[in-house]
């Protein structure tokens, strides 16, 4: 079944799109909505044939990859680019959870979104967003990526607006498609610098390591090393803006005013990892470029470390998952910063797992208290909700590392390999071993508030509490099974590195070069990241375990120096970002644009003037005025005889 | 020889007459000058040799036009007019210039070589009517400019009736415009 | 001595420059429009004269546009008259100075 | 023919309007809507047919300059292209006015059509006169139009129009005469050729007059005074067509005429790209601040095109086909935004998005059309607008990183303001109560709808744009070299002859040349006498003239003439 053709991946939810968008804007005038059966069915049946797809190529795909172009995209002087597909390890990884993890949620909302005004339509982006996302780590070349890039981007936009009769929602949307328009912008330009290097050929992933195989080989790296880090960083940029990273983080915290399974989906599991998966699949290039690379180390240690305690200051249950999320994402970084990119995308699949687990239990928790999203007046809902609360509980052990789930590979390796990776390594192993811990605090503070001790919320509320639906709960569990388990797909105390093997043709290259200081036993590492994950643990139980919590008043935003802390970045926006633009728009509008119409006025004016006196000389005069014409006619004359012309 | 003669009086008439028509006071006097300095053109015009356009000049000029004029002047009574002064200060400030003009205009018109042609045919009725008429010898031309002129004249009768008829109305706009 | 040529031509140029100050520098209307009879008189003239200079096959437009300027002068003279008869009848006055309805 | 039909028939199209009814905008609409499909077949027709001409005819002199002024069109792709939108966007306004004109809907028809043949022949016309003549002549049907049909200040906004542009190409028409005193003909390329002649503080101040016209039509950065109140006050169909065609006007005149005709120096073309950016982020800038809906796209449409007239001074090699894929793609997303603004407007009732608000769940249809126009706008990959000013950026970047990354800020600014746009005018709730106003109906919906696949269409596959670009290929350099050496040798073929060196003091006469006859030599005697020459200097230089003539000067009589009166 190899010879399926690659285009059928992205296709399905294209088409899926299509349909559901018909169906949207058709029944958008009809007082009822559509059936939500068909609807449902539709919208899952796509991103299940496209995940069936996926399965059946990676079944029996060759270890260097399939290509495939499609034709021809863009083609003037001096720029040339094809539509193609490339599908390798890289690609197999990415697309099979996000294809797989992409069916689920569909799957999820059909419950979630039930009832809502906008089911169709809900469920058109859902698909058009997994039509990008394909697109994104399916395409062979940069601009075809950066079409996926910016899809995701658009359809990001449109989910956080989902519910745009609110504003605060629309405002957030906005916030998150500015602020990765700066990102993509930087992607562009890092296209354009590579164009200037290499010729338009190059935006190609194949002709660019070729293109990096033939400096290495040729000795000519250090003559582009200026151009090739401007672009490295370049896309790095871009990388931080879809990712979450510092600066450009703010948009994801605000992106929570969407949908809940928008939440696990995108700003979870799929899209903000397509930053690090970039960094993966240009490997051969960061690996070239040493600054650059350490600036993606400390970048991300920074971010993991400030969103961890961010993390730990908020009470919106969603908002500590989305600080929680950038943290993660900030391993992610340091991991790619050492040029660990395999162990890097290991933790974007085990991530992809227990977050999205961890959203879609925050999700049915939410949607069992009808809308509450505050943690302080949650609780006990261990007995109301048991399923849910089984389900978070084992994504939680995941997520802060806990032996034998998911999250205590992927974490305990990447540490690892910040050890390892040079003489600054052990002091970034230690921020990042801190970062567990802190980690391991918030993860547990969220909960013991929401499902230990007494509920907190008011009588009749209580009443209400209930498990949610089937529809919901078969993801959350399926996806609990993958947090306890996607682990095992590399452990390699255990010896199973099945995932290696798979990513090693794509991003073994590019580790090669990674220096790797003394081997130090994994157990050494395996031991610290159990012992961080119960110290975090037994903290939050001292801090948090008795029942003394604050009272729930007022909103559920964080104030004084917690506000300060989380709202850091933001104000750095406004001053560097808001503001400047703000005060050139005034400039523009009321100085430059004012004096500007007092010149033309001036001139309008000046005219008149000239104008009104002509016409004064006019009145009454007619006789004086041929009389004039007359002379004039004669001086005409005379000037002509006397410099020698003929008449 | 005689020619000259005749010229130089016929000449020397329409200069005088025209000047006539400068200097009169009354129009009606300046009418009849400019009949006179009318009369002496067309015979200039035989003179030259075009005595078809001589004999139309004193039907058409000097019998209809001036007769209309003539006519106007005498129906509005344009004599009561005495107190407006005959030339101002724009008056004396034309006569130079004209005169400036001319002089210019003249001094290339003498520097300019020309000559009578023996060959010139005379403009007799037979010609005139032969390229006005004679489609087929000399062309659409003339008449067509000749079948337009037709038209135009008949629209300016037309004008002139229309502009000239009493309008409803126009005794109360009088009154208005003297209070 | 003979007739030459160019008296004709100076002949016609006295008698347009006449016209031309009898049609500015006359405030009369009625010798406004006489002056231009006399100009158009002029250019007549000057017209037959240079026909009298060009050889045959030439020469036939010098008969034939005076011909043609006399009838436009004719329809000239028509409008004008009836335009001095209406202006006459409401302004009650010859003065063409005091003809200023279509300043700007 | 197709040429003829294009430029021409539109102002046929215009007169057998007036014969329909005024009152009844029914069989009128009816009649203009044929008329609009037609046309658009034929722009269709003529994008796909390539690059074609007319035989150049003769349509008159001008006293004093040496060649003739043709009436000669020339469709290269560009000129195309541009004729596809602006055919194209008159056939959707024709729809779209029909709800919002009770009345008179028949003049609004008439004038568009008007409007069209003038953009058309501006396009297509490979005569400098001819272009400047369409140039001049496309402001009028819109200044009447607006003063017609417009907003509430719309005497004021078609006088500003009307006086802005035409006093911004008065410069060009008196540096167009010039230039045809000095050039064999109308033509491209003698006037480059009667360029290089020149001197180069002549070159510069001749440059400068064409550039004014270009810089005040497009609009870019100080020239845009004219530019918000016209969008703003015109009505939307016509904001739609001004925008989407004729602004394009500024940019074709830089393309087709001042990059071909002009020796640039560097400095000229730094300052072009560099007033291109400002104007692109002042555009943005006032964008972000406006609050009149279609003020707020004038703005967006002058940032676009300050982005397109960067683009053109990179001066890069692949300026063209990418200028030309930005220009289309704004043509049709500016245009549709116009329309759907119009519509917006026609159904609250008010052009201040302040007030606006909450469509999205009043007519779903709509805002749906609205938002996707918007991204389109926004240039997202996948459509024409990212290919557009990806390789515009492209091209820029070949000047440096530094405007590459200004016009990225653009970017960024355009997305910041249409984000607002959109969230303003569709999300939120109600500003207010809406009187009912008339809603967008099917016909403009799907007429929307194609611009909007056609969008999409062009983003994925945007060959079809740029493999129809062959600017001037090999026919069209012959033809008109042809009728440039009809009229005489080129300005500097002239031998060293050495009444030749005497008269190139005076004029550089080239006339045409063949053996004197009888008949001239008479002639050039009479002249000569004329100018004052006694018998025998007379016979003397009539000696030299024809024995010059003998030894085949190429010397022209009066030049001679000239010549010898300086001495």
């Amino acid at each position: 079944m190899t010879n399926l053709p690659l285009w059928l991946i992205p296709l399905f939810p294209l088409v899926g799109t299509v349909l559901l968008g018909a169906i949207a804007v058709i029944s958008s005038g009809s007082k009822k909505g559509p059936a939500e059966g068909i609807v449902g069915f539709l919208a899952v049946i796509f991103p299940v044939l496209a995940f069936a797809s996926v399965v059946l190529l990676a079944w029996g795909m060759p270890t260097e990859g399939l290509r495939q172009t499609l034709c021809n995209w863009i083609d003037i002087p001096l720029f040339k680019v094809d539509i193609g597909f490339l599908f390798d390890g890289l690609s197999r990884i990415m697309l099979l959870f996000v294809t797989g993890i992409g069916s689920l949620i569909a799957l999820y909302s059909i419950g979630y979104m039930h009832g809502d005004r906008g089911f169709a339509r809900f469920f058109a982006y859902i698909n058009l967003f997994l039509f990008s996302m394909i697109v994104l780590v399916l395409s062979d070349s940069l601009l075809l990526t950066f079409l996926g890039w910016e899809g995701v981007g658009l359809c990001s936009y449109l989910l956080i607006g989902f519910w745009n009769k609110d504003l605060s929602n629309c405002k957030a949307a906005n916030k998150a498609f500015i602020v990765n328009r700066v990102g993509d912008i930087g992607f562009l330009l890092g296209m354009l610098c590579l164009v200037t290097v290499g010729g338009s050929e190059i935006l190609n992933y194949d002709s660019l390591s070729a293109f990096i195989q033939m400096l290495i080989a040729g000795g000519h790296v250090e003559i582009v090393l200026p151009l090739l880090s401007l672009a490295g960083l370049l896309f790095f940029i871009g990388c931080t803006g879809k990712s979450a990273q510092i600066p450009l983080l703010t948009w994801l915290p605000d992106a929570m005013a969407g949908p809940t399974p928008v939440s696990a989906l995108i700003h979870a599991a799929t899209m903000v990892t397509s930053g690090v998966y970039l960094l993966a699949r240009m490997g051969n290039l960061f690996s070239l470029l040493p600054v650059v690379l350490l600036i993606i180390t400390l970048v991300g240690l920074a971010t993991a470390f400030w969103a961890a305690m961010a993390g730990l200051f908020q009470n919106d249950i969603k908002k500590v998952l989305a600080y929680s999320t950038i943290s993660q994402l900030g391993y992610m970084f340091m991991a790619a910063g050492v040029c660990a990119f395999d162990a890097s995308i290991f933790h974007v699949f085990t991530h992809a797992f227990f977050k999205a687990a961890l959203f879609l239990g925050a999700g049915a928790v939410i949607h069992a208290l009808a809308g509450e999203q505050d943690m302080r007046k949650m609780g006990g809902l261990l007995r109301k909700t048991p399923v849910t609360a089984c389900v978070m509980i084992f994504a939680f052990f995941a997520i802060i590392g806990f032996p034998g789930f998911a999250g205590f590979w992927s974490k305990d390796l990447i540490l690892e390999r910040l050890y390892t990776s040079g003489p600054m390594g052990p002091v970034f192993y230690g921020i990042g071993l801190l970062t567990a811990v802190i980690t391991a605090v918030y993860m547990s503070r969220l909960i013991i508030l929401t499902f230990f001790g007494s509920y907190r919320g008011s009588k009749e509320s209580e009443e209400h509490i209930h498990e949610a639906p089937a529809s919901m709960l078969i993801p959350m569990v399926v996806l609990s099974i993958g947090a306890i388990f996607a682990g095992y797909f590399w452990a390699d105390s255990l010896g199973m590195t099945m995932f290696k093997d798979s990513l090693a043709p794509v991003v073994g290259a590019a580790q090669a070069g990674a220096a790797h200081m003394a081997h130090v036993n994994p157990l050494i590492f395996a031991g610290l990241g159990t012992l961080a994950a119960l110290l975090g643990m037994f903290i939050a139980l001292k801090v948090y375990g008795s029942s003394r919590v604050p009272e729930a008043k007022g909103s559920s935003a964080p104030e004084g120096f917690k506000a300060d802390w989380t709202f850091f970045f933001d104000r750095v926006h406004k001053f560097c970002g808001i503001i400047p633009v703000a005060v050139l728009a005034w400039i523009a509008d009321v100085v430059v644009e004012k004096i500007l119409q007092a010149i033309q006025w001036m001139v309008g004016a000046i005219a008149e003037i000239l104008g009104d006196g002509a016409a004064a000389f006019q009145v009454r005069k007619v006789r004086l005025q041929l009389a004039l014409s007359v002379a004039g006619v004669a001086i005409l004359v005379a000037v002509v005889l006397l410099t020698g012309g003929s008449i | 020889m005689l020619a000259l003669i005749y010229f130089i009086i016929l000449g020397i008439l329409a200069v005088g007459s025209a000047l006539c028509v400068l200097l009169s006071r009354h129009p009606l006097y300046g009418a009849l000058s400019l009949v006179l300095s009318m009369l002496s053109l067309a015979g200039i015009y035989g003179l030259l040799g075009s005595p078809f356009i001589g004999v139309v000049q004193v039907m058409v000029y000097a019998g209809a036009i001036m007769m209309l004029l003539t006519f106007v002047i005498m129906v509005l009574n344009g004599a009561r007019d005495s107190k407006t002064p005959m030339f101002d200060g724009v008056s004396l400030f034309v006569i130079p210039g004209v005169i400036v003009l001319a002089a210019l205009v003249g001094f290339v018109l003498v520097r300019t070589p020309m000559a009578f042609d023996e060959t010139t045919l005379r403009g007799s009725v037979a010609l005139t009517s032969r390229t006005l008429f004679d489609v087929a010898q000399t062309g659409p031309g003339y008449f067509i400019l000749f079948e337009i002129l037709g038209l135009l004249l008949l629209s300016s009768m037309a004008a002139a009736v229309l502009l000239a008829k009493k309008r409803l109305g126009s005794v109360d706009s009088d009154d208005k415009e003297e209070k | 001595m003979a007739l030459e040529a160019i008296y004709v031509q100076v002949l016609a140029l006295i008698l347009f420059s006449i016209g031309l100050i009898v049609a500015i520098a006359r405030r009369n209307v009625f010798f406004v429009l006489m002056g231009v009879e006399i100009a158009l008189n002029a250019v007549n003239l000057s017209f037959v004269g240079f026909a009298k200079t060009l050889p045959a096959d030439l020469s036939v437009a010098g008969q034939i546009v005076p011909l043609f300027s006399i009838a436009i002068a004719a329809a000239e003279a028509c409008v004008g008259l009836a335009m001095v008869i209406l202006i006459f009848r409401n302004r009650e006055s010859v003065d063409a100075d005091t003809y200023s309805n279509m300043k700007g | 023919m197709l040429l003829h039909l294009l430029v021409l028939a539109p102002f046929v199209a215009a007169i057998l309007m007036v014969a329909t009814s005024k009152e009844d905008s029914k069989s009128s609409s009816r009649l203009a809507f044929l008329f609009g499909v037609a046309f658009f077949a034929m722009s269709i027709a003529l994008v796909a047919g390539g690059n074609q001409a007319t035989e150049p005819m003769e349509w008159f002199r001008i006293p004093g300059c040496k060649g003739p002024v043709y009436y000669y069109l020339y469709s290269h792709g560009l000129g195309a292209w541009m004729v596809f939108l602006s055919c194209g966007l008159s056939l959707v306004a024709l729809i779209t006015a029909r709800n919002s004109f009770e009345k008179n809907y028949r003049n609004f028809a008439i004038g568009i059509f008007a409007l069209m043949g003038a953009m058309n022949g501006t396009f297509l016309s490979a005569d400098a006169v001819l272009f400047f003549f369409f140039f001049e002549a496309m402001v009028i049907p819109a200044a009447v139009m607006i003063a017609g049909y417009g907003g509430k200040e719309r005497t004021k906004a078609a006088m500003t129009f009307a006086i802005y542009t035409l006093v911004g190409s008065a410069p060009m028409m008196v540096a167009l005469w010039y230039l045809l005193t000095v050039a064999d003909n109308s033509l491209l390329l003698s006037f480059a050729i009667a360029l290089q002649g020149l001197p180069a503080e002549t070159q510069f101040v001749i440059l400068m007059c064409f550039l004014l016209a270009f810089l005040v039509k497009t609009p870019i950065f100080p020239f845009h005074g004219w530019q918000a109140i016209t969008y703003a006050e015109a009505p939307a169909p016509l904001s739609a067509i001004l925008t989407g065609a004729m602004s394009k006007a500024g940019v074709f005149g830089f393309i087709a005429w001042i990059l071909p005709i002009f020796p640039l120096s560097m400095t000229v073309v730094n300052v072009m790209l560099w007033l291109g950016l400002a104007t692109a982020v002042y555009g943005a800038l006032l964008a972000l601040r406006a609050t009149d809906a279609k003020k707020l796209l004038a703005y967006s449409s002058m940032g676009h095109l300050g982005l397109a007239v960067a683009g053109v001074f990179s001066l890069s090699e692949a300026m063209l086909p990418a200028v030309l894929v930005l220009l289309v793609a704004h043509g049709i997303s500016a245009g549709v935004q116009f329309y759907l603004a119009g519509v917006a407007e026609r159904m609250t009732g008010t052009r201040d998005i302040t007030l606006m608000g909450g469509l999205a769940g009043k007519n779903p249809v709509f805002s749906t059309l609205f938002g996707f126009a918007a991204i389109m706008a926004l240039a997202v990959p996948g459509t024409a607008g990212f290919v557009g000013e990806f390789t515009v950026l492209l091209a820029i970047w070949d000047m440096g990183p530094l405007p590459a990354v200004v016009a990225g800020f653009c970017l960024i600014l355009s997305a910041a303001y249409m984000l607002r746009f959109v969230q303003k005018v569709i999300f939120g709730k109600q500003a207010r109560e809406y009187e009912e106003g008339k809603r967008m109906t099917a016909l403009e919906g799907s007429a929307f709808g194609i611009m909007v696949a056609l969008l999409l269409t062009f983003g994925i596959h945007p060959a079809f744009i740029t493999n129809s670009l062959h600017l001037f290929d090999e026919d069209a350099i012959e033809e008109m070299s042809k009728l440039s050496g009809q009229e005489g040798e080129p300005a500097e073929a002239i031998p060293a002859d050495s009444l030749a060196e005497q008269a190139s003091d005076a004029v550089e006469a080239t006339e045409e040349h063949h053996p004197m006859t009888e008949k001239e030599i008479a002639q050039l005697d009479s002249t000569l006498a004329e100018a004052g020459f006694d018998e025998s200097e007379r016979a003397a230089l009539i000696q030299q003239m024809i024995a010059a003539d003998a030894a085949q000067a190429n010397e022209s009589a009066q030049a001679n003439v000239e010549a010898t009166e300086n001495e």
